[in-house]
This record gives C-alpha cells, structure tokens and sequence, in this order.
C-alpha cells in the first residue's frame, strides 16, 4: 500500500501517504454506488426506497470520509472529531425530531 | 488557512534559523503545525456540519409534515442533471485526492494538473447547477420570488414530469406546501454552491502558487486541508442528491 | 503572620523589564497587525469594555424606566429597543467573548507553555470580525435599533417589526463566527501545543473549562449562524420556512435558537468557573479539592448542554414528552454545577485563606452562582416552570447566573491576573471596596426580582400595575449602587497603569506556569520552552523552587 | 420625620400598604404548585445555608492568620459521591413532581367548561361558547373547571394568570390548551408574557371570578344575541359547507354529526380523534386531514375564515348531534338568496358573519 521509500521527507512519522491506487478503487466504487443508488430509485421498494438511498449515502460518505480525508490513516484525535461531529449533527436532528414525532401521539 | 506564510511579528529568536522558512515561530517542530492546523481544519469541518444540520433538521421535519407536497415538488428535479452532478463531483475529489498525492510525492506538473482538473470539474458542477436553477426560475418554482403552485394543483400542465410521473393534482393547500420543498431545495443546495464558490476561489489562488512551486517543497499542508474541505463539500453533495432527488421517485 | 500573601519585589529597585510584550514595538500599526495572543487579549479587553458600557448605560435606562409603574421616561417601543439592545450588546458583545478571549486568549497558552495560539492569524481575524460585528451592532443602535429581544422570536421578527432586524442579525451572525474561531483556536491549542510534560491531568482547571466551552462555541453557534440566516431569508423573500400561514412552523426556529443559545449560557459561565477555581486555590494555597471531578464536571456540562436546550420553550408547544425527556436531562445538567461548588467550597479546609480582591469576588460567585443555578432548577422542573417563566423569576434567575456568575468571576480573574498582564498592582482597598459594593448592589437589583416573577411580573414590560413598584424602586436603586461597584474598577484599574505598584513576576505565589516568568510576559512568552515536571497547584514544588533560588542566589 | 422627603414619605406609605410579597393562590392548582415552589426554595436555602456555613466557617478557621500552612488535600471520592447523589436525588423529585403538575394544568378534564381565547396584537378576545365576547378580561364561575383553548392571529402571546399559577402559550397556527378551577371570587391579572411587539405590556386585562350565580347573571347581562354555534352555523351555511356535508346518499362529503370526540380513519391510514385543533386544521389544510373513503376535493379555507370565524365553526360542529341541524340549514341555504337579497353563492366575509 505504501513504500516507505517514497516518503519524501520522514517530518511526520504518523503521516501516511495513500496510493493512487486506492484512490481509483474509491472513486470508481463511488461511482459504482451512485450508479446503484439512482438504479435503486428506478425500482419501486416502497418504504426501502429512502432507507437504501440513505444507506448507500453513508457507505459512500464512510469511504470519501476515510480515504480520500484519510480518517483511516490518522490519529485516534481526528477520528474522536469526526465522531463528534456526527454525534452532535444527531443529536440536534434526533432530539428535535423527537419533539416534532411524539407532537401527533396527542395529548397524553 | 494561510499557515505557509511566516507571521509577520514572530520572534526573533536566533534558535529558530534552522527551521524551515514556512515553519511558525511558536510552533516547536513542523510536525506539530502541520498537526494543529489539521486539526483546526477537521474542526472547521465540524461547524460546517452543523451548520448544514440545520436545514438537514427543517427537511426532515416538512418531509414528514408536507409528504405528498414534498414527493411531486421532488418530481420537478431532473434526476439525469442530479447524477450527472453527483458524478462530476465524486471524479472532481478524486482529482483534488490525486492532488494531494502528487504534492506529497512532490510532483509539480502533476499537482497543478490535478487542480486545474478539480478546479475546472467544479465550474462544471455550477454550470449544471445553473442549468437546473434556471429551469427552476422559468417553471415559476422559486419560492418567495417567483412562485406558482400551477404545476401542482394542475399537472397535465408539465407535460414533460406528467409523462414520466403521471402525479395526481394536490389540491391547493398541499400544493401551496411545495414552497417549503423548494425553499429549501435552494437553501441546501444554495448553500452548498456558495461553498463550492469559496472552494473554486481558492483553488485559482492554488494553482498560482502551485506553479511557483509553493506546495511540492514537502510542505502540503494547505493543498491537504483544503483537499479536506473539498471532500467536505463532496459528502454534503451525496446526502443532498439522494434526499432531495431520488427517495421520492416512487411515492 | 501577616494576613496576606502578596509578595512584592522592593518598591524602590523594582522596575517592569525592558524588553515586554507590550514595549516590544510601538505604534498603532504594531497592534493592529499583531499575532501575539496577549496583544489580542488587550484589544478585546478594551473592546469589551467599550460594549460593556454600553450595555450597562441600557440597563440603566431600563432601570429607570422601571422605578415607575406607567411608560412615562420611554415610550413603549424605545423601551423595546432598549432592553433588546442591552440584551444583544451583553450577550454576544460581552459575555461570550468575556473571560475567553480576555483573559483565557492571554493566559491560556503560557497555562499550557505555548508560546502562543495554534493559529494566531484566526486569532486577529476573530477580533476584526467581532469588531466589524460590534460596529454593525452600534450602526443599527443609531440608525433606530431593533425591538425584537435578544431571542428574535419568529414570527415576530420575520413579519411583525419594522425595526433593523437584518442588520442586527448579521452583526450577530458575525460576531458567532468570531467566537467559533475563538473557540477552535483554543482546541487546537490545547491539544497541539502544549509543553513537555503537561499531560491532560496537569492542566489548570482554567484550561479545562475553557476546553468545554470552547466545544460548545465549536458545535453550537453554527446552529445559530443558520437559524438567523433563515429568520433573514425569511424576512426579505417571505419563504415560509417558520411562517404559519405557509406551512411552516414558528417553533422550529426556536429550536435551532437554543440548540445554541443553551449551549451558549454555558460557554458563558464555564470560563468563570475556571477562574473560580485558579483563584480559590490561589489564596487558600491549596490544591483544588478533587481535581478530577472538577475538571470532568466542566466536561460534563458541555455534553449535557446541547441535550437540554427545549426547557425554553415547556410552555411554548413541544410535546409533552419532549417536555419530560428535556426536563429530566436538565435536572442531569444540574448536578456538575453543584459538584464544582462544593468541591470549591472544600478546598477551602484546612487550607491558609487570604482574601484579596480576586478571592472576594470569587466568594461573590459562590454564593450568587448557588443561588442562580438553585433557581435555575425552578425553571427546569416543568410544574413551577409554568408559573415562573417568562416572569422576572427567569430575569433574575439569569442575572444571577451570568452577572452575579460570570461578571464576578470575569472581574476575579481581571484582578488576579491584572499584575500579569500590565506588570503593576492594582490598589488593593479600594478594589476590596468595590467587590463588596458590587456585591451588595447586585443583590438589591435582582433579588426583589425573583419575588417580582413570583408575582407574576411579566418580563420586558415598559409599564407594570402598581403594586409592583416597591420592588422595583428597590431593584433600581440597588442597580445604581451595582452601576458604582462598576465604575470603580475602571478607574482605579487605568490609574494603576502607572501608578500601581510594580508586581513582579508572582505577587500571588501562585503556581500557575504564567506566574513563573515576567510581568508583563515576553512576546514568546517563555524564554524557552518549559517543562512541566508537576502536577497542577502543587504549592510545595512552588516552595521547594523559591528554596533553590535563594540557595543559588545565596 | 418632618426631613424625610415627601417622596420618601410617599414611598414607605405606599411600601406599607400597597406591598405584595406572594401571589393570591386562588385556583386549585395553585396550592399544589405552590406547594413543589415552597419545597424548592426550601431545598435552595439548605443548599444555600451549607454553602455560606461552609465558606464562612472555613474562611474563620483556616484564615492565614490562624492557619499559615495549608495542608494539601486530594480530594475525597465519598464526599464527592454525597454531594453528587444527594443534589441529584433531590432533582430529580423536582423532576417528578414537576411533571405531575405540568401533565394536571395541561390535560383538561372532561367536564371543562370550555371557553375560547384569541390573542392579537395587542389584545386578548376571550369568546363564551354563549356568544359572550370580551376584550382584555375573562370572567370565570368558581367551582367549575373551565378549559381555555387558546390561538394566536399573528405572533406568539402568552395568556398568563399568575393567581392561578397557570400560562399558556398562544401560538399562530395551533390551539393550545390550558385548565384551571377558580377557587376565590375576585379580580386578578392577566398578562401576555412573551414579548409580542411595541404594546406588548399594554397587552394586561382582568380576570374577574364570579360565584356561579353572578356568573350566570353575567352571562345573561353580557350576551351578543347569538351563541357561537349559532353564528358558525350562518358561517357554515354562507361558506355552502353543507353543499357536501349533509347526510344525502350522495354527499360528497362525511357527516359532521357526533363526529366530535369520535375517533376517524383517515386516508393516510392513521387513527385520529376529532378534537378542536383537528377541526381547525380539516378546514384549513383539509387534503391532510381526508377521512377514509372520500376524495379530497374539499378546498382551503386558509386567508377566508378568520380565527373567531374558526372557531364558530368548530364550536358548531362540535354541537352537532344530529343532521337535523344541517338539514335544517340546508333548508337557510336554499331560502338566503332571496331573504337576503344577493344573488350567487355569498362571497366568505367572516367580518360580514361576526361583527
């Protein structure tokens, strides 16, 4: 995957230098998933429809997020960050859903 | 962002000298700048996301409220431009990615290749964002500026969706709700063009300063966090599409 | 044995070291061009000062509109203005960027031997953006205000005033991003840069609740930034996104207001905190009493700040079991609070106490923090909630909070830290003076205003029935003795700028590593980068290093 | 006493007789909140009192003079635990019984007396289901649960009451609801208290309690002449709403009879009981609100009706209990044209209706 001697300067030991070749593999799997996801929206799933769409989304976002921004390769710090970020982006969409879906329960 | 440039006021301390001409003075090593402004940059990314929550929260919420509204008003979306777009966009990170790549391995041709590349498949992102945004302005669908519920309440009079979607009129005061959808249509992907914009921008400086020869002398450190924001604005891009293009073919 | 710890080097020898951060270069240009930290600091000390009048000078007039029961000194839309204004101005203009990007912006990188902030151009670009904010703010306050309340309520500010509500929210909006990059600077900061030696365990519990508040700006104001963003599309082009009659929901905003404007409460206080904590264990030589809860509840109450924000709005049409999950998890919210006072409150015993003026505004806290986080619960069990909302209870409950809170702590810490920053002392009698009268005034001012919300008083009225004077003749004359505990320091505090008493390196004996170099420091800080080789307040390394000084020196 | 300033001598005589410490409690939850009130403040003196003891009796002992050398101390896990356990414990009572209360003011009981209440900028309209109207105040029987269903026209008010210790938001768009039993005859304040724009504090009005009978004697001397339901009924019969809604073999529309507090299927396949605010919204936003088995043909009535002009109509509806009425406002119908003189289905003014 990499060769230590292309490094070109060792400044950063924990710096890890990806290969074109995953590169490729990502993007062509990326497209690959977009081809799939809009195929996938031609086909009448009923309510699987968004859930599929959704899916692929985050196996998608899961790839750029950790090949092409490196996330796989980093330090435990960045990927804490990352799920931090996630975690908070949940939890202002879940905990004001939560208000907007028990609203129609009614009353008690 | 513009870590590459020694602050003007730094120190004078002789026992820098031997550093790096784009080292900081206040920083102890290069490893511990490159460090910290990655970091930095990753949270940058966080506000970006939670920024973008908010609309994200507002969709969800009007889906669920205003489902049929929301389901005919996404039929007006062309589902080709979408994954055209979607396509330019996943190629132009994996051109900025090889970027990247090419500034570490120190290869300059190479490195302004893959910018011009990713800056040029980002204009055709905004063309095809144009394209469709006009359509949106002639079929009277911008809300607040130019809005009319005709292709809702009558849909035989959108002949070119009838055809593929065959969609029941909504009566007027779920067809009134489509405003919402495309309201925040716009705001999402308003929003996320404004940072392609901002990212297009910058990659004009960077090829300027990649031909000069700035980023392939071992420092890449800006060509590796603005590939990051570049990727960010990607992500952004494959929630948008699905949500706002596809889940609702069927419905 | 003397009663207090100051140690001062001999008056007639003394003199500020030559070569300082603030002589270091000359010229209007050399400060606004800066990138050093303690440089910024002062702008923003000064700049916040500036609006901290200003909001003051609001607050007075509300006060005096309110010492009779009719609208009779304002008209009821100046009013309006005023109290939003005053609220706009203190929240965004003073208290977020506060202890923070004073006090926490000059010290947090020689807490941690930096020798300075990860990013020092954010660092200035956040100033000029607060600053840019700050002049829109004013802008709008002379060409006719804005009525909405610091909240922007909707529909009230996308359809129902004709004030300035977009320039005030873009001012707002800019100046959330200039704490968002104060906010990621100290992140990055305390992760990155810190010295050989400062393991996370090490660091001063100033540093800690930094760190949590720094989260909170990090995370939160970008919700802030989108809902003004959308009040202001709403306003201009009418899409319909929190407009009843199109379909929208007016509550939503409120929701994305205080995923924010919660959190934002915290960002506030939790800075104070940390100042509470370096000054009590200042003066009472004493380690801080469980340093690790302290610490932890700081953390604590950042994450539980972003799960509570809908206990503003229990009357407003949230679900009822919403209601129960938000109430349940501010009662959580509650318990670090008590936590850190307690354990404050420890570090005390057996200790060696002396009462400077830090420690006197530091005891202020203490008390008006007890009773501002007690009345807080008021609010947040759901029952009583109904009753005291949007009362003067929920008036005085945050004035208790951020003025009685934060405003103490902020001063504390000025005082402790003034002979750092300015190489001279503050005089002590007379600041001792001023924390006692800021002290009695504020309780004058707002303690008649939790029985004024018990009564039901409404907030933001210009005109009240009658029987509600007495308390707010008391509430008004207590806010003139508060407006004198304020002033006091501004005077005293510019006299000693070159009066004071020169202070050397650590009047206070304190173990912080900023008080182990020059006052005022070196532009770099520390000559050379140190090691920290013990833990956090650990007195007798402090002593053990004086024992070697004099033993070489000798 | 002679020096003391007029003014000062104004001021402590008016201190002395005009000086409120605690609100009247004059409904029945108000006790019962005040109750969960004293237990709280309570709890916030101990807390307070063991704060001060502590600081202050510290501050004496351990003062530098009598104490020049700290001993250091970590920290102490147990006594951590207590204070962290005990607040914690105490919360969360708050909590419970909080919520209790909460759940008590908001949930009405069935045998409510219902009383309708619109806020606008700058003012309350409280409406009778008699017909009774009133601007700024409310009057109210004691001994008789009274519901208040509350709606705003413009933005967000809110109706206060703090002697009954209850508050309601109103909001635009949506009924809110809120309850009380009126305990003691008397006057007392109403206030909005969310800010609601330049007259937001001019926005005050009157409660006045009556014993049941002066309340009856009110409600006789203060009536418009037509009941609510009355005046929904000539709005529903203006708007043709009964052109659908009839009991005809071929109504286009479902019969409103009993459907009050019935349960109804909806097209969307969810369950849904009738009450005030699915009404108002079913003629609002009818095509959300399509009940099973018919098409959604109903149009909006969304900027035609106003709020009091709503809520004629819900409170019509809800009295339906047979199709006698809306036969019988057929019958009006057909015979308006002519008694009225215009020609053509007449236009929806709800000014023309309710005035």
């Amino acid at each position: 995957m990499i060769d230590p001697h292309d490094l070109p300067e060792q400044h950063d030991r924990e710096h890890h230098i990806v290969s074109p070749r995953i590169y490729l593999t990502i993007v062509l799997a990326l497209l690959v998933l977009t081809a799939t996801t809009v195929g996938a929206s031609y086909i009448d799933l009923g309510v699987l429809n968004p859930i599929i769409a959704l899916a692929i989304a985050a196996f998608k976002m899961m790839l750029v997020v950790l090949f092409f921004m490196h996330v796989k390769y980093s330090t435990k710090l960045t990927k804490l960050t990352v799920g931090a970020g996630l975690f908070t982006f949940l939890v202002l969409i879940g905990m004001t859903l939560s208000d907007y879906f028990t609203r129609a329960w009614g009353r008690w | 962002m513009s870590d590459s440039t020694a602050i003007a006021h730094g120190a004078d301390s002789g026992a820098h000298h031997e550093h790096p001409p784009y080292q900081r003075h206040h920083f102890e090593t290069i490893a511990q700048q490159n460090d910290a402004t990655n970091f930095a940059m990753w949270l940058f990314l966080l506000t970006e996301i939670m920024f973008f929550g908010g609309l994200f929260t507002a969709y969800l919420i009007y889906r669920n409220w205003y489902y049929p509204a929301f389901v005919e008003a996404s039929h007006q979306l062309q589902i080709f431009w979408g994954t055209a777009n979607t396509a330019v966009l996943i190629t132009s990170s994996f051109t900025m990615a090889m970027g990247v790549w090419s500034a570490e391995m120190r290869k300059k041709g190479a490195l302004v290749l893959c910018l011009v590349l990713t800056f040029v498949l980002g204009l055709v992102f905004l063309g095809i964002k144009t394209i469709e945004y006009k359509e949106k302005w002639e079929k009277h669908h911008v809300p607040g500026l130019n809005f009319s519920v005709q292709s809702f309440v009558n849909p035989q009079s959108d002949p070119e969706v009838y055809n593929e979607y065959h969609d029941k009129p909504l009566s007027l005061d779920m067809a009134r709700h489509t405003e919402l959808y495309f309201f925040l249509y716009f705001a999402m992907t308003g929003m996320h063009a404004l940072h392609m914009i901002i990212g297009i921008a910058i990659l004009g400086f960077m090829i300027f300063r990649a031909q000069a020869g700035a980023y392939t002398t071992g420092h890449v450190t800006f060509v590796e966090n603005f590939g990051l924001y570049w990727h960010f604005v990607d992500i952004i891009w494959i929630y948008l599409f699905p949500l706002l293009y596809l889940i609702s073919r069927h419905q | 044995m003397s009663d207090t710890i100051v140690v001062l080097p001999d008056q007639t020898t003394a003199r500020i070291p030559k070569m300082n951060y603030l002589s270091k270069e000359k010229g209007i240009l050399s400060w606004l061009l800066t990138g050093d930290h303690k440089r910024i600091a002062m702008l923003y000390l000064v700049s916040i000062s500036f609006f901290f009048f200003i909001g003051g000078s609001l607050a007075g007039l509300i006060r005096l509109e309110l010492l009779t029961p009719q609208s009779d000194l304002m008209a009821t839309d100046t009013y309006n203005k005023v109290f939003s204004m005053h609220g706009i101005i203190m929240i965004f203009f003073f208290l977020v960027p506060s202890v923070p990007a004073t006090i926490g912006n000059f010290l947090m990188p020689m807490m941690i031997g930096a020798k300075d902030l990860a990013l020092p151009k954010i660092n200035l670009l956040s100033w000029y953006l607060y600053m840019a904010a700050g002049m829109l703010a004013l802008y709008t306050m002379m060409a006719g205000g804005v009525d909405t309340g610091w909240t922007f309520t909707t529909p009230l500010s996308t359809h129902y005033v004709n004030t300035h509500v977009l320039t005030t929210g873009m001012a707002v909006f800019i100046a959330g991003f200039s704490s968002i990059f104060t906010g990621l600077n100290f992140i990055v900061t305390i992760h990155k840069m810190r010295c050989p030696g400062m393991t996370w365990f090490r660091l001063p519990l100033f540093v800690w609740s930094n760190y949590a508040a720094s989260i909170l700006m990090v995370l939160g104001t970008p919700v802030l930034a989108i809902a003004i963003v959308l009040v202001a599309l709403e306003r201009t082009i009418g899409i319909g996104i929190f407009d009843p009659t199109k379909g929208g929901d007016p509550l939503l905003f409120q929701h994305l207001f205080w995923f924010y404007s919660h959190p934002a409460v915290y960002i506030m206080i939790l800075p104070g905190m940390g100042v509470v904590s370096e000054v009590i264990s200042t003066f009472s030589r004493k380690r801080v009493f469980g340093y690790t809860a302290v610490a932890f509840s700081s953390v604590a109450i950042a994450v539980f700040g972003f799960f509570v924000w809908a206990h503003h709005m229990f009357i407003m049409g949230i679900s009822n079991y919403a209601m129960l999950i938000f109430s349940l998890l501010t009662m959580l919210v509650a318990v670090p609070s008590a936590i850190k006072i307690f354990n404050w409150a420890f570090t005390l015993y057996k200790g060696s106490i002396t009462f400077e003026t830090p420690m006197l505004y530091a005891f202020g806290f203490m008390g008006l923090f007890t009773i501002g986080g007690l009345t807080g619960v008021f609010l947040g069990a759901s029952g009583t909630d109904i009753h005291l909302t949007e009362t003067y209870f929920i008036v005085a409950h945050f004035h208790f909070v951020m003025v009685g809170g934060m405003l103490m702590a902020f001063l504390a810490g000025l005082h402790f830290w003034w002979p750092k920053m300015t190489g001279r002392m503050y005089p002590e009698k007379i600041s001792q003076l001023a924390a006692v009268v800021t002290f009695i005034g504020f309780n004058f001012t707002f303690f008649p205003q939790f029985i004024l919300g018990t009564l039901g008083m409404p907030r933001r009225y210009a005109s009240y029935p009658p029987e509600f004077q007495v308390l707010n003749v008391f509430s008004t004359a207590g806010a003139s003795i508060l407006g004198v505990g304020y002033l006091l320091p501004v005077l005293y505090l510019v006299w000693s700028l070159k009066y004071g008493e020169i202070a050397g390196d650590n009047p206070w004996q304190a173990t912080g590593l900023e008080w182990q170099v020059q006052s005022p420091p070196l532009t770099e800080n520390f000559p050379e980068i140190p090691i920290m080789d013990h833990e956090a307040y650990d007195y007798d390394w402090l002593e053990r290093q004086k024992e070697k000084e004099v033993a070489s020196v000798g | 006493m002679s020096q003391i300033s007029p003014v000062i001598w104004q001021f402590l005589v008016k201190w002395m007789t005009n000086f409120a410490l605690f609100p009247p409690e004059a409904s029945k939850i108000a006790p019962e909140m005040d109750a969960l009130y004293f237990f709280m403040v309570l709890v916030s003196l101990i807390g307070l009192t063991i704060v001060i003891l502590l600081v202050t009796s510290f501050s004496i002992l351990y003062s530098k003079k009598r104490h020049p050398v700290a001993v250091q101390i970590e920290g102490s896990t147990m006594l951590e635990a207590t204070w962290t356990i005990i607040p914690l414990g105490l919360f969360l009572i708050m909590f419970v019984w909080g919520s209790l209360i909460y759940f008590r003011v908001y949930t009405p009981p069935a045998n409510a007396m219902n009383i309708y209440v619109v806020g606008k900028q700058w003012m309350w309209k409280a409406e009778h289901p008699g017909g009774q109207h009133e601007i700024d105040s409310l009057h109210v029987p004691t001994g008789q649960p009274v519901q208040l269903t509350i709606i705003s026209q413009d933005v967000f008010h809110s109706f206060s009451i703090p002697a009954f210790r209850v508050k309601r938001e109103a909001i635009p768009g949506r009924y809110t609801s809120v309850w009380f039993e009126a305990t003691t005859p008397g006057t007392y304040h109403l206030f909005c208290t969310q800010y609601c724009g330049t007259e937001h504090s001019h926005m005050i009005g009157d409660v006045v309690v009556l014993t049941p009978d002066d309340f009856k004697k009110w409600l006789a001397g203060s009536t418009s002449g037509a009941s609510l339901a009355q005046n929904g009924e000539r709005l529903f019969a203006s708007l043709s709403c009964n052109a659908c809604h009839n009991t005809r073999p071929d109504a286009r529309g479902p019969s409103l009879a009993n459907v009050y507090g019935s349960k109804l299927n909806l097209s969307t396949g969810q369950q849904i009981t009738a009450d005030d605010a699915y009404l108002r919204e079913a003629i609002l936003n009818p095509s959300q609100h399509i009940t099973a088995g018919y098409a959604p043909i109903m149009p909006t009535y969304q900027g035609q009706i106003s709020e009091e002009g709503v809520i004629d109509l819900v409170e019509y509806i809800k009295n339906l209990n047979s199709d006698y009425r809306v036969q019988q406002t057929t019958a009006t119908t057909t015979l308006l044209p002519e008694s009225e003189g215009t020609a053509g289905p007449a236009p929806a003014k709800p000014g023309m209706v309710k005035q």
